[in-house]
Order: structure tokens, then C-alpha cells, then sequence
């Protein structure tokens, strides 16, 4: 009999916290964000999902929006891109939402791209994949430089070292996979030859068979894309194998513990990156220097780690969609995209925004900077 | 010695012992005989409490071992012959001997365990030079022997085997019998379940006959030897017809 | 007749909570419903195999996926440029074309889903029967780390394959009109409607079960849990039995990752992942193992409240506890009769004030 | 392939076959004594990693990593005495649920203490960028480490085996365990010892990689699968087959990256097991009948 | 006697397991509608017998026919369909399904309604479960487990599981059945009730080969009996030939062979 009341009341507790979800107070300007704060994408979404919840306390702090509160609901997909569209339907209907902000990987966020737009929901996402913003839906933006850019920097630095041959390892995400493209769509115009392109898993813990096959191929450089773990393995493994061919990595590199991973290994690693990771170095009166130090310094006491550009892609896009909706004095979704459409010259941590109705990404080239590790810091590439 | 009440025990819903009473004085060559599936094993079993008892009791040595850990019962002094033998057939002769002197290992007495396995070697000189060989590869009677061996290491007062003679030949089966009745001159009690009656009624001071999960007979060895109930027992009822 | 006494009950509930939620306001919890709907085929058809017929399956989300992403890459090849050649003229004149205007002012021709939905129950059946005949002789642990294997194969071919979208997985799935006026899609405009195809697809799947169950076959599979050797015996063909049961299995998973990929109108590789096929087996063991009806309750429950996001951060660990504290516990589920009976002697103690009886009556002994 | 790259391509398939290989005597060393195969297995490994990490802030390495290593041996005893040891008179199929349901627990205990952020303990000689030359092909000098570790592990568990008196009873244990209980054996303690001992070396295994791999909370699921073929492979229950079939596996997996996109190496490696277990379920090194006299 | 009586032949089989010769070249025959029983002691290789006759076990060596068929190396379930059941000693039946359908397992052979003929429940197969169960309810009837027959198996007392057992073998109408230990568990008035049985079961055409510890039932109810010591036959023949036989009464009292 215990046992059953027991079951009884467990049965009953799940039903009421699932029919009870959902309500709020009135009179607050709702925005819904998916993150993937646990799972295969963690070091994504962690950081962006504690980044926003600071903005938002912040901001609530100083009196909130136009006098009004700010309710952030952050919905935890595990980079699952069935709950990411599942989160996307309840923030939209149930939530009524005025935006929604992320979600952290670039497969999620195309799942929920159509969904977005045909709802007309202003949608900010924190992915880097090209494709969300190319072709361009009107209600959907995204905060991360262009994978493009990077691949663009990356060729045109090498070309400055006079690299012609080069070797390219992605991880299998959705990250990867789309800066994998993006350097095989560029690499002839820089005139430079990928010998080789290979994926790797996104959990390898060795890749010293893989580095081998480039070595034998006798690569110039190495570029390696991804947001995992494996980002400190590569130049460890390298360093192992003797090979003294400059390492590249993608923006996704932008997160110090890697370093710290790879210790001396990292040392010269090549990588273009938003200004956050070397905020304190930018010259005074620098558009983005004040912004930079203050998410830097607010992020790393509040939570205790080291600041990393994903947590500053989320920062970008609370922000841009705050700006919005105070510069729409609407919460209007309409009115919102609108607001957004026409924001120009916001500073944030990926760089300068100023979006248009043919480009949702709102950053030039300028937005990223050539930087490199040196001592264990990062730093500019001189 | 040993003293049993009223047992009962089996396995989830199928009672096999149906309240047996028995009793071993010390030094005695006590067997237990009947055909398959009389429940002999299961008694033994129920002694070291790998079956657990439903009603009765054990009681050894004046305590009370009803449903005891095993360890605790060789702990006590008495040791079990397994049916089928029962080594561990993948490590040497010499290991399975060590093992059967554990509890004296954990008790720190090595030295006591040395002389058990000196004395064995003495009583089984084949094992001794056997001794680095696996136990699986051991012929019949040289795994019964080790057997023996192996209950004989925690040097137990009291031996309780369990058919002894199953899978032997008969020249066999005599020596190990022999080996028996040595061990009893050595002070040693022992209960032996038996299906070979005539073979082990040879050597024991007393006996029991034991049908379908009951004790049917008790009695000397000579008296049971010549009982015809026992040949009853072994071969049916209907044994009227049968002459000798 | 009595036994399809449950399957009213759940259609008068089905019917009962659209109509509670459209009192309430709460129409959008459909969503989520319809969802689990799907969720709750696949564990039924692992019911079937590991509940009833004692075969553990650790590859039930590659099913799932063979369905969903079989839908996802035929239905989203365009085939404009091919459209004036032979054989899609056929197609055309047969009705298995579709002209889509996407969002972005382009226009897609592609296959009906109707033959992507023949395709992904041959494939998935196909998969299974191929896989059974070899990997159901084994048993226990490794019966368990084969079937994850396949699982791992089919989630590492979506992840490392272009054509499946990589890490992406695919999307802009077309919704699937089943015949003019009934759509399967996401659309919020046909939410009633799906949630109701979802729960009918698997009230149909639950008829087929119990009516399979109550069979001749049906027992011949029960009988399979306990022990394959007294099936045998009595003449039971245990490995074709088997590998039958494991064929419904898959495909009803198939038909689920179809169907909810058209739903969602996108499949990604996390479908795949070992992952949800752990949360499967977990559903069917918190629902009672051999208990179609736990599988359904309990895969509604948990399916409804993780895609809700309510355990937030401890979706996976929710379920982490459940296998633990169900086996150890209760290993006869959550769901199972003694606890309908614990509650019919409630309400015979609480009107009735006569002594109930507390265990199962037994049979006297001799 | 030069001769150089052949030997580079071996050491890589060394590092990670040794890798497989503890995690593969982990599962060897609980399927002796109970026949049950703990798939929480990679977790102890997560744990070793984690737990020394942590540790090694406060003091010299080796000291922490003595201290994950009874942790995590601790926890292990703690797992069998909560969870399996009422559960093992249960199914197989229970066991397989109950013990996939610890492994995701540990996970994500894990994530709760640790976070989603990576860790990696500091190189045990040398540091990041120094390598050994042989022959032509470089090796990291904590890959010599990760060998070494093994191989004393392996010897220091055929000692263990061969000449304690509590190896001895393990055997025992899982050779007979009912003669084992009339030997005076408590083979209740032994299951726990045997978890205590496999999580421990699961641990020191994650302590000695953590350099080169990093430790991370979801490392542990594919450690297991990987650590489960590779025990198939050796053939289930024996230890020093585990390490041969570790290798074989690191081998093959890393020479088949020269030829194939590694994006389908696993492919490979599960494919190998399917056909192991529908082939040969005795394993590579075992024929059925020196699997029923197993040694280590 | 002409061939046409003999229902079984069993020629020379052998069994190997490792070094041990389980059943060494066994041959013998069992005529229609008699009661056989195979005794021995334990480890004779009555059990391993059994397994091979049965389609459990391949025989190393040998043959066995049933009704002039070769049944060696066909699966159990062939076996089965061939009309020969066997029933376990240590009883495999489903304990957490019903008695009937326990015993519904048993006429599983009979019919033949497939899977989806179940899954749609279509009118032949529920004509066909419909005649199955007035078949096998005389059966229950007969068994005096009729009361029972809603009740879980896992929760019957030993006598009545063993009576389910032995319903759910004769459901299938055998033409032959191998008891394996029927008695086994049971007590003196239920073992007296099962001797009876088994004799009406003979009566009613079948044949039974048995295997049975129990000898006063042996030897009550044997029509022939076949002696099995380590692995190979030593004695055949009536009970009564049995019980004089020295050898037999060797190998069960002991003794030196004298």
C-alpha cells in the first residue's frame, strides 16, 4: 500500500509540474534562449547559457527594459535537435516569447530556421554555420563571425608565410564540418592546395595516426576546425610526432583552458578570433575595448572561469536583442526583427553590428583579429 | 558431534528434505545411503547451508550452525568433499590444496597449514608429485584424492563427502574408501553420503537409508547390509520377485 | 471483447486530455504530446522484443533512424532539373511528385513521402531481418553490445555521411500529406489533426500488439522470455520467432522516426545516438519489461515531460536513476498489475471497510 | 609507406590499444568473479582522471594520483555494495540495465562536480612538446609511460593471481564459487574486492592517460564500448588476452586510418566485433575449452 | 516383431563431452504404445540421451529414427512437430503466463495461425484458438487443474506445475512423449496418481519413453527398461528381468561385481 501511494504521488508531482510549467507574471518582456548546456556540446552552450542569465540579472538589476523586467527562459537541448525544435515550439506558443536567442550548434539551429521564419519570430542564433544566414530569412540572425571570414584570414596569413601546402583536420560537428567547407571553397583563391581533409571524432582522445597520414603527405601547415577537446590534443599530438609545421585552428579555439590542455604545445598556434580573448592588450579608444573588459572581467568573477568567445556570442546576441526592443520601444516580434534589421555600429564582443537586409550577420572581415599563444597568453600576431 | 533435528529444507516450492533427524558421535564412520534422487546431497547441502533450511536445526559441536556461512562452519571444523569433486580445474594441484586451508591463511597460521599440506602429501604421495599440474587434467581418482586434500588443509575435526565413489572404478573406489578408514583411525568423524551401499557399508560403524527426503532405516553397517528394505529401496517396491 | 478494454480507455483519454487542454488553453502541449506519441511506438515495438519476447535491443534508435533519415533524404533531393525525364514523368502522372515553394522564393520539386515511407520499411525491415538471423542467436551481454553496435554503426554512418548532413542532419522535411486536407506536419494550424493521427497510429500499433499477443504467436514469443529450451520443445520455431519479432520491432521504429521526422520537419544524428536507445530500454523497464501498456504510459510520461525540458540540466540523469532504482526496486515496472490491484483494495478498504485480501491468492498447497 | 611511418603508425596504435586495454581488464577482472559485465567500466576511468586532477593542485602528482586511485577503487566497492550486490541474483538482463544506469549516473555526478570543461593532468616526465626519437619515429615520453603502467599492471596481476593468497581466492571464486564458499571463502568480499580492484586500475589507467587524452565527463561511453570489444576480442574473463586483443585493435584502427577517412574507424572496430561474437564468441585467444580453463 | 510396431529406433549413438564419453554407442528400440523406461545412475547419460532424442544435442555417432524418419540433427521444434514431446525435470515452463496458456503452448504445433494472422486477428485463427482451447481443456479436466487454469504458473504449488507440465505436452496430441523425472518432487500419493496417469496415457495409443529415479514407479508401470551405466547399456529388458540382473544390482547396491 506504501508503495503504492508512493507511486501515486510521484505519478501526480510529474503531471502537476508538467500542467503548472509555463506560468509567469505579467507585465515582463519574455525572451526564450535554447543552449545546449549539457551533452556533446557543453562547451558551447555552458558558457552561453551562464553568460545570458548574468546580462539579463544584470540588466533586471538597473530597472530592466524601458522600466520592464526581463523573464529569460533558457531551455537546455543537449545539442539534440529534436528538443531544440520541441523548445522552439513551446517558446513560441507557450511562452510567447518576443525572441529567441541560440541555439548553440549550427545543426539546431538549422532545424529551427524554417519554424522561425514562418512564425515570424526574431531568432539570434549563437552557431557559426554560414548556411544560417545564407540564404538570408528575414526573422533569422546570428552573432558569429561568418566561417568564411576565418578561412579568408587563415589563407591570407598563410599566404603572407608563404604557405602553399596544407592539411586539414575537422571535428564531426556541425562546426567542423562547415569550416572544413568553407576552407575547400576558399583554399584556390589564396592559391594554396588542401593535400589533405579529414575528419575526426568528435570524442578522439588520439590523433597521432591521423597527424601521421599529414605528415606523410608533407604538409606545409595544419589547420584544425572544431570546438572539442581534440583542439589541445592536435598540437600535443603534433609536438609528439616531431612536426614543426605551423598549427592553425579556427575561431573555435577562443577558450584558454585549451591552452592551458596543451600547454607549451599550444605555443604558437595560429588562430583568428573576436577581440574578447585579448581585450586588456586592444589600444585605448578601440570601439569594442569597453565592452570587452567589462563582459570579461563581470563573466570571470561571477563564475569563476576563464572567459571564452562562445559565452561572448550569447553576450552579443542578449544584447542585440535588448537593443532591439528598446530601440522598437515595441515587444512586437514584427516590430522587434525590424529593430534589429536596423541596428549598425553596435559594439559587441565579436565585433562591430551593423545589420542589413541582405546580410544577418552584421560583421566584416575587421571583426576578427590574427592571434596566436604566446606564453601561455594569447595574444596578437605580430 | 553432530546433531540433526527434524530438517527440512528445498529448493522455492519443491521440498526435498522432509524432516530429517540424525546424529554422528565423534570418531564415527557414519553413512547416509539411497538411491539418486533421495535427497542426499541436499542434506549435505543443507549442513553447510548452501541450501537454506526451512525448519529444524544443526547443531555441531553442542552450537548451533543452522543456516551459518559456510566459512563460518570450516572456520568451526567441518570441512565438506563436494559432490562431483568440484576443483577449480584451471589452477594446480598445490593451489587447490592452499585454498582449502584459507580460513587458516587469514588466521595467519602458515605454519599450521604447511603441516596440513605435508601431511596430505604424506597420505597421498601422488599429489605431491602432481603438485604443479592443473587439477582438470587429473584422472578420476587423483581429483578425489585432491578433494579430500582440499577439505582435509583447514584440518577439520569432522569430514562430511558427498559420493565419494561417483565416476570410479571399483579398484578406485576401495582405495579411496581405504584412505577413509585411515582417517578415522586418525581421530578424524566422518559422514558419508553414499549411493555404492555395499562398498561404504564395508567401512562404516553405522548407517542410515534414506528415501524420497526421509530417513527410512538406521542401523549398524552389518545389520543394513543384509536389510532387505535396502535393496527395496534401491530398486522398488515390486522387488518381491527378486531372489538372491 | 475484454481485452480491448484498455485500448477504449486509452482513446476516451486521448480524446479526453485535447479536449482539457483546449478548455484550459494549454492547446500547445499537443506539441510535446504528439512527439511522444512517436516515441511511445518505438517503445512499444521494444516491448514486443525485449518485454515479451526477452530479447534485449540496444539498437532500437537506429531503427528509428533508418525511418526518419530514409523520409529526410528522399524527400528533400530536389529533382527539378530531372523532372522532364521518363521515369519522373511516371512518377508524376502516379502522383508521387510534389512542387514545394520554399520560404526563400525557390521552388523544389521532390518524392512523395509515400515512397519514401514504402522505403523506409523495407529498409528498416530489411536491416533487422539481416541483422537478426545472425545476432539474435547470441544472448544476454552479448546480445546487448551487438545490437548497440549496429546502433553505433547507423548513428557513425548519418554522422560521417554528406548525404545525411553530417553533424547537422537534415532539414526543411516537406510535410506529408497523407490524403487532401490532412497533413502531417508541425504546422501549429494542423496541431489537433497530427495529434490525433499520431495517437490513432498508435492506438492501430497497440491493437495489432495485443491482438498478437493474445495469439498463438503471441504465446509462442511469451514463452520465449522464460527460456527458449521448453518453447522449443513444444515446437516453437524459436529463431524464426525472433528475428520476426525484432523485423515488427524495427519497423514500428521506423514508421516513428518517419513519421515524427515529417512532424518535425528535420532529423538529426542525435536520433541515432546510443543515447535514446538507452532511454528506450529505460522506458520499457520503468513501464513493467512485458507490459505494453507501462510501455505506453511510462514513454508518455517521460517522453511528454524531457521534451518539455522540465528535468532541465538532469534529462539524462532522470533517467540514469530510473534504470537504477526500477531494477533494484521495483523490477517489475512501474505499471503492472499489482499496483492496479493495490488500487482496487484502496477503494475496497476506503467504501467498503471489509478485510482485503493482501497478497495473490495462492493455490493451496498439498 | 616508409619504414619510419609504418613504426609511427604502430606507436599510435600502441598509445591507444594500451588505452583500450585498461579499461578491457577492468571488465575481465568483474566478469571472473560474477560473470556480470559492468558497463560503467569507462567511468572509472573518467573518475581516475578527474579525481587526480583535482588532487594535483593541492600536491605532487603521484600523491594525487595515489589518492584518485583509491577513491575511485572506493567507489567501486561502494557500487557493489549499493547497487549490484542485491541485484545479482537478477537477470543478465537486469544487470545489463542497472549497471548502464550507474554509468550514466557516474556521468553525470560528474558533469555536476566537474563541469563540461576538460582536464589534463600535467606530463608525468618532460612536458608537452618533448619527444623521444626510435628509430626515426618520435614517441612522446608519457606514451612510454602509459606502456610501462600497463605492462606492470599486467605482471602485477599475474603475481597477484599466481601467488596471493587473495588472487589465489579470486580464482577460486571464479572458477567454483560454491566449492570457494567450502574452502572458508567469503566470495562476497572477493566480488567486492574484484570491483574495488577493477575500478582502481580503471582509475590509475585514467590517471596515466589523462596527459595525452585529456579527461573529460563523457569520456567514459566510448572507453566502454572500445573496452568492451577489445575484452570480446581477447576473449571475455582473460585479463592478459585483453592487453594482446588492445593492441591489436589500437593496430588495426590506426592502420586503418592510412587507408580510410577516419570518420568510419569505428565503423571498423564494431564491425570486427560483430563478427567476433557471431563467429567466435570465445574470442581470439580462446578456444572453448581453455575459456573453461581459464588462466591468467 | 514386425517393423511396423517399432515407433523409435535408436542406433548407436554416441556423445562426447571433452574427454568424457557421455553415451557410448547406445542402441535400442521402443515399440509402439509401451511405457520404457531408460534408468542408471547418476552421470549414466540418461539426461544426455534424452537431449540427443529429443533434437537438443547432435549425436557424435549414430542415429535415431521415429516412425522411419531420421530425427537426428533436427531442431527441437522439428522434433517436436514430428509428435515427439518431452517435459523437463527441473520443469522449463513459462511461470508468468496463465496455466492455459502455458498448456496452449503445448498445442503451439497443431495449429497454424502466423503473425499476422495474430496481429489482425483475422476469423480462421480465432476459429482455431477457439477449438484449441475445447481441446485442451478435457486435458485440464483430466489433470484436476481445470480450477487452475487462470492462475500464474510461477505461483502454483510443485504438484500442480508438474500437472501442467505433463497438460501442456499431451495438448499436442504426441504420439510419443519422453518424460524426463516426472516423479521427481512429488510425494507418494501424487506419484501413485501420476503412475496411473502415464498408463492411461499409454492406454490411449501413445508411447512414453521415461526417465525416472523413482524405481517402485519403474518398475510398477515399465513395460520394457533399458539400464544405462556410464554412458553405455548394460541391461534391457521387463522389469521383473531387470530386478534379477547382477549386473544392475551391481551397479545400484554397490560391491564388487561378485
Amino acid at each position: 500500500m506504501k508503495k503504492f501511494l508512493a507511486v501515486l504521488l510521484i505519478i501526480g508531482l510529474i503531471v502537476t509540474s508538467g500542467f503548472a510549467g509555463g506560468q509567469s507574471e505579467e507585465g515582463t518582456i519574455k525572451i526564450g534562449a535554447i543552449f545546449a548546456v549539457t551533452g556533446g556540446a557543453s562547451f558551447l552552450g555552458a558558457p552561453e547559457a551562464k553568460t545570458t542569465e548574468m546580462v539579463v540579472e544584470e540588466i533586471n538589476a538597473a530597472g530592466g527594459i524601458n522600466g520592464q523586467q526581463i523573464e529569460l527562459i533558457i531551455k537546455d537541448s543537449a545539442a539534440n535537435p529534436e528538443k531544440a525544435i520541441s523548445f522552439a515550439k513551446q517558446l513560441i506558443e507557450e511562452d510567447q516569447v518576443v525572441a529567441i536567442i541560440g541555439p548553440s550548434t549550427s545543426g539546431e539551429t538549422m532545424q529551427i530556421k524554417d519554424l522561425c521564419e514562418s512564425y515570424k519570430v526574431p531568432l539570434v542564433a549563437a552557431a557559426a554555420a554560414e548556411a544560417i544566414v545564407d540564404p538570408v530569412a528575414s526573422y533569422v540572425f546570428k552573432t558569429p563571425q561568418k566561417d568564411s571570414y576565418v578561412a579568408k584570414w587563415i589563407f591570407s596569413t598563410m599566404q603572407s608565410m608563404g604557405i602553399k601546402r596544407i592539411g586539414v583536420v575537422a571535428a564531426n560537428t556541425g562546426f567542423g564540418n562547415a569550416g572544413k567547407g568553407q576552407l575547400e571553397k576558399y583554399a584556390s583563391d589564396f592559391g594554396i592546395e588542401i593535400v589533405i581533409a579529414e575528419t575526426y571524432d568528435k570524442a578522439a582522445t588520439d590523433l597521432t595516426a591521423l597527424l601521421t597520414k599529414l605528415k606523410a603527405k608533407n604538409v606545409e601547415a595544419v589547420v584544425n576546425w572544431s570546438i572539442v577537446p581534440a583542439q589541445s590534443i592536435v598540437p600535443k599530438n603534433m609536438k609528439q610526432l616531431g612536426m614543426e609545421e605551423p598549427l592553425f585552428q579556427s575561431h573555435g579555439f577562443g577558450n584558454i583552458k585549451y591552452v592551458e590542455a596543451a600547454g607549451e604545445a599550444a605555443e604558437g598556434i595560429i588562430f583568428p578570433a573576436g577581440r574578447l580573448l585579448v581585450a586588456e592588450k586592444l589600444p585605448e579608444g578601440h570601439p569594442q575595448k569597453e565592452i570587452l573588459v567589462a563582459y570579461k572581467t563581470a563573466y570571470e568573477s561571477n563564475y569563476g572561469e576563464d572567459v571564452s568567445t562562445f559565452g561572448g556570442h550569447a553576450y552579443d546576441a542578449i544584447m542585440l536583442v535588448i537593443e532591439a526592443i528598446k530601440n522598437a520601444d515595441s515587444l512586437d516580434r514584427n516590430d522587434i526583427r525590424d529593430a534589429l534589421e536596423s541596428i549598425s555600429g553596435f559594439p559587441g564582443t565579436g565585433g562591430v553590428f551593423s545589420f542589413s537586409a541582405t546580410d544577418h550577420n552584421g560583421l566584416g572581415m575587421d571583426s576578427l583579429e590574427m592571434l596566436t599563444v604566446k606564453n601561455g597568453q594569447f595574444d596578437f600576431l605580430q | 558431534m553432530l546433531k540433526i533435528r527434524n530438517l527440512e529444507a528445498g529448493y522455492d516450492k519443491l521440498k526435498i528434505l522432509k524432516g530429517i533427524s540424525l546424529h554422528v558421535k565423534s570418531g564415527e564412520i557414519v553413512t547416509i545411503i539411497g538411491a539418486n534422487g533421495a535427497g542426499k546431497t541436499t542434506l549435505l547441502n543443507t549442513i553447510t547451508s548452501i541450501v537454506k533450511t526451512t525448519g529444524g536445526n544443526i547443531d555441531f559441536k553442542g552450537v548451533d550452525v543452522t543456516n551459518v556461512s559456510p566459512d563460518l562452519l570450516v572456520k568451526k571444523g567441518c570441512a565438506l568433499v563436494p559432490e562431483g569433486r568440484q576443483l577449480y580445474p584451471a589452477m594446480t594441484v598445490k593451489e587447490n590444496l592452499i585454498l582449502g586451508a584459507y580460513t587458516l591463511y587469514r588466521r595467519r597460521e602458515h605454519k599450521k597449514a604447511l603441516e596440513n599440506l605435508e601431511n596430505i602429501y604424506t597420505m597421498f604421495p601422488v599429489l605431491e608429485e602432481r603438485k604443479t599440474q592443473l587439477a582438470g587434467t587429473l584422472s578420476g581418482g587423483e581429483q578425489q584424492m585432491v578433494a579430500i586434500g582440499r577439505a582435509l588443509m583447514s584440518g577439520p575435526d569432522m569430514l562430511l563427502m558427498d559420493e565419494p565413489s561417483m565416476g570410479l572404478a571399483p579398484l578406485i573406489v576401495k582405495d579411496i574408501f581405504r584412505t577413509v578408514e585411515e582417517l578415522r583411525d586418525k581421530g578424524k568423524t566422518i559422514l558419508i553420503v553414499e549411493q555404492n551401499a555395499k562398498a561404504v557399508l564395508e567401512i562404516a560403524d553405522r548407517g542410515y537409508v534414506m528415501e524420497t527426503g526421509s530417513l527410512i532405516l538406521e542401523g549398524s553397517a552389518e545389520d543394513l547390509l543384509d536389510n532387505n528394505d535396502v535393496k527395496r529401496a534401491y530398486l522398488g517396491r515390486d522387488y518381491k520377485d527378486f531372489t538372491d | 471483447m475484454k481485452r480491448f478494454y484498455p485500448v477504449y480507455i486509452l482513446f476516451i483519454t486521448i480524446v479526453l486530455i485535447q479536449v482539457l487542454t483546449l478548455i484550459t488553453g494549454k492547446g500547445y502541449m499537443l506539441t510535446q504530446l504528439t512527439m511522444s506519441a512517436y516515441y511511445v511506438l518505438v517503445a512499444v515495438g521494444l516491448c514486443m522484443v525485449m518485454g515479451y519476447a526477452g530479447q534485449i535491443s540496444l539498437g532500437q534508435a537506429g531503427f528509428f533512424a533508418i525511418g526518419g533519415y530514409t523520409t529526410a533524404f528522399l524527400t528533400t533531393i530536389d529533382f527539378t532539373e530531372k523532372a522532364g525525364t521518363g521515369l519522373f514523368k511516371l512518377l508524376d502522372s502516379m502522383g508521387l511528385l510534389i512542387t514545394k515553394d520554399t520560404l526563400y522564393g525557390d521552388t523544389v520539386i521532390h518524392l512523395s513521402p509515400w515512397i519514401s515511407l514504402i522505403a523506409a520499411v523495407l529498409i528498416a525491415g530489411i536491416t533487422a531481418y539481416a541483422l537478426g538471423i545472425p545476432v539474435l542467436k547470441l544472448k544476454g551481454h552479448y546480445l546487448a553490445m551487438a545490437t548497440m553496435g549496429f546502433g553505433i554503426i547507423i548513428y557513425r554512418i548519418v554522422l560521417g555521411s554528406a548525404i545525411f548532413g553530417q553533424a547537422d542532419g537534415i532539414f526543411n522535411v516537406p510535410a506529408f500529406t497523407i490524403f487532401p486536407g490532412l497533413e502531417l506536419s508541425g504546422d501549429f494550424t494542423s496541431r489537433i489533426s497530427n495529434y490525433y493521427i499520431a495517437w490513432i497510429l498508435v492506438i492501430i500499433a497497440i491493437l495489432l500488439m495485443v491482438n498478437l499477443i493474445n495469439s498463438r504467436v503471441g504465446r509462442a514469443l511469451r514463452s520465449l522470455h522464460g527460456g527458449e529450451d521448453a518453447s522449443d520443445a513444444m515446437g516453437v520455431d524459436t529463431t524464426r520467432y525472433k528475428v520476426i519479432i525484432f523485423v515488427i520491432g524495427a519497423i514500428m521504429a521506423a514508421v516513428a522516426g518517419f513519421f515524427l521526422t515529417h512532424y518535425n520537419g528535420g532529423i538529426g544524428p542525435s536520433e541515432a545516438g546510443v543515447g535514446k536507445s538507452v532511454r528506450y530500454l529505460a522506458i520499457v523497464a520503468v513501464g513493467g519489461m512485458a507490459n505494453i501498456w507501462g510501455s505506453l504510459v511510462m514513454g508518455l510520461v517521460l517522453n511528454f515531460l524531457s521534451l518539455r525540458g522540465v528535468f532541465g540540466h538532469f534529462d539524462d540523469a532522470v533517467f540514469g536513476i530510473i534504470l537504477v532504482m526500477m531494477m533494484m526496486f521495483m523490477p517489475e515496472g512501474f505499471i503492472r498489475i499489482s499496483v492496479l490491484r493495490d488500487i482496487r483494495s484502496l477503494f475496497i478498504k476506503l467504501f467498503s471497510r471489509k478485510k482485503m485480501k493482501e497478497t495473490i491468492q495462492e493455490p493451496p498447497h498439498e | 609507406m616508409s619504414a619510419e611511418q609504418v613504426l609511427q603508425y604502430i606507436f599510435a596504435g600502441i598509445t591507444v590499444g594500451s588505452i583500450y586495454a585498461f579499461v578491457a581488464i577492468g571488465y575481465n577482472i568483474i566478469y571472473n568473479t560474477t560473470g556480470i559485465i559492468n558497463f560503467a567500466q569507462g567511468e572509472f576511468v573518467m573518475l581516475g582522471g578527474m579525481i587526480s586532477f583535482t588532487f594535483s593542485r593541492f600536491m605532487p602528482l603521484f600523491p594525487a594520483i595515489i589518492i584518485a586511485v583509491l577513491i575511485t577503487a572506493a567507489i567501486g566497492g561502494l557500487i557493489e555494495i549499493v547497487f549490484i550486490r542485491r541485484m545479482r541474483k537478477n537477470s543478465v538482463l537486469g544487470m545489463i540495465v542497472v549497471t548502464i544506469g550507474i554509468s550514466i549516473l557516474l556521468r553525470e555526478a560528474a558533469l555536476y562536480i566537474w563541469d563540461e570543461q576538460i582536464r589534463a593532468l600535467s606530463f608525468f616526465t618532460g612536458t608537452e612538446i618533448s619527444s623521444v626519437s626510435v628509430f626515426g619515429a618520435r614517441i612522446s615520453p608519457q606514451v612510454l609511460w602509459v606502456l610501462g603502467v600497463t605492462l606492470v599492471i599486467v605482471g602485477g596481476l599475474f603475481f597477484f593471481f599466481k601467488f596471493t593468497l587473495t588472487g589465489q581466492a579470486m580464482r577460486a571464486c571464479s572458477e567454483n564459487s560454491r566449492a570457494a564458499k567450502l574452502c572458508g571463502i567469503k566470495t562476497d568480499s572477493m566480488v567486492n574486492f574484484s570491483f574495488m580492484l577493477s575500478a582502481g586500475i580503471g582509475a590509475l589507467g585514467g590517471c596515466v592517460v589523462s596527459p595525452l587524452t585529456q579527461t573529460h565527463y563523457a569520456m567514459g561511453t566510448d572507453l566502454a564500448i572500445k573496452g568492451f570489444i577489445v575484452a570480446i576480442l581477447g576473449g571475455l574473463g582473460n585479463p592478459i588476452a585483453a592487453v594482446a586483443a588492445g593492441l591489436i585493435l589500437g593496430l588495426l584502427e590506426s592502420f586503418s586510418i592510412s587507408i580510410l577517412p577516419m570518420a568510419y574507424k569505428d565503423v571498423i572496430s564494431i564491425i570486427i566485433l560483430l563478427i567476433i561474437l557471431v563467429a567466435k564468441p570465445s574470442g581470439l585467444f580462446g578456444s572453448k575449452q581453455v575459456s573453461s580453463l581459464k588462466d591468467f | 516383431m514386425s517393423n511396423a510396431d517399432i515407433i523409435m529406433r535408436i542406433e548407436g549413438i554416441d556423445k562426447y563431452f571433452g574427454g568424457l564419453h557421455a553415451v557410448d554407442s547406445v542402441t535400442f528400440t521402443v515399440k509402439k504404445g509401451v511405457i520404457k523406461s531408460v534408468i542408471g545412475p547418476n552421470g549414466a547419460g540418461k539426461t544426455t540421451m534424452f537431449n540427443m532424442i529429443a533434437g537438443f544435442e547432435t549425436p557424435c555417432n549414430g542415429q535415431v529414427f521415429f516412425n522411419d524418419i531420421l530425427i537426428t540433427g533436427k531442431k527441437p521444434w522439428q522434433v517436436a512437430e514430428q509428435g515427439v514431446l518431452r517435459t523437463f525435470q527441473n520443469l522449463k515452463l513459462s511461470n508468468h503466463m496463465s496455466v492455459m496458456d502455458n498448456v496452449l503452448l503445448g498445442w503451439h504445433s497443431l495449429g497454424s495461425a502466423g503473425f499476422l494472422d495474430g496481429m489482425f486477428s483475422s476469423p480462421a485463427s480465432r476459429r482455431e484458438e477457439k477449438n484449441a482451447k475445447d481441446t485442451v481443456l478435457p486435458i485440464l479436466e483430466w489433470l484436476n487443474i481445470i480450477d487452475l487454469k487462470d492462475s500464474e504458473v510461477g505461483n502454483l504449488s510443485f504438484g500442480n506445475q508438474r500437472a501442467v507440465e505433463l497438460a501442456r505436452a499431451l495438448a499436442s496430441d504426441p504420439s510419443m512423449l519422453l518424460l524426463d523425472e516426472p516423479a521427481a518432487g512429488l510425494n507418494m500419493h501424487e506419484t501413485a496418481d501420476l503412475a496411473k496417469r502415464i498408463e492411461k496415457i499409454r492406454d490411449q495409443g501413445r508411447t512414453i519413453l521415461l526417465v525416472e529415479h523413482d524405481m517402485s514407479l519403474v518398475m510398477d508401470i515399465s513395460d520394457e527398461i533399458v539400464v544405462l551405466n556410464f554412458g553405455q547399456k548394460i541391461a534391457e529388458g521387463i522389469p521383473s528381468d531387470i530386478q534379477k540382473n547382477k549386473e544392475v544390482i551391481r551397479i545400484y547396491l554397490g560391491g564388487d561385481g561378485a
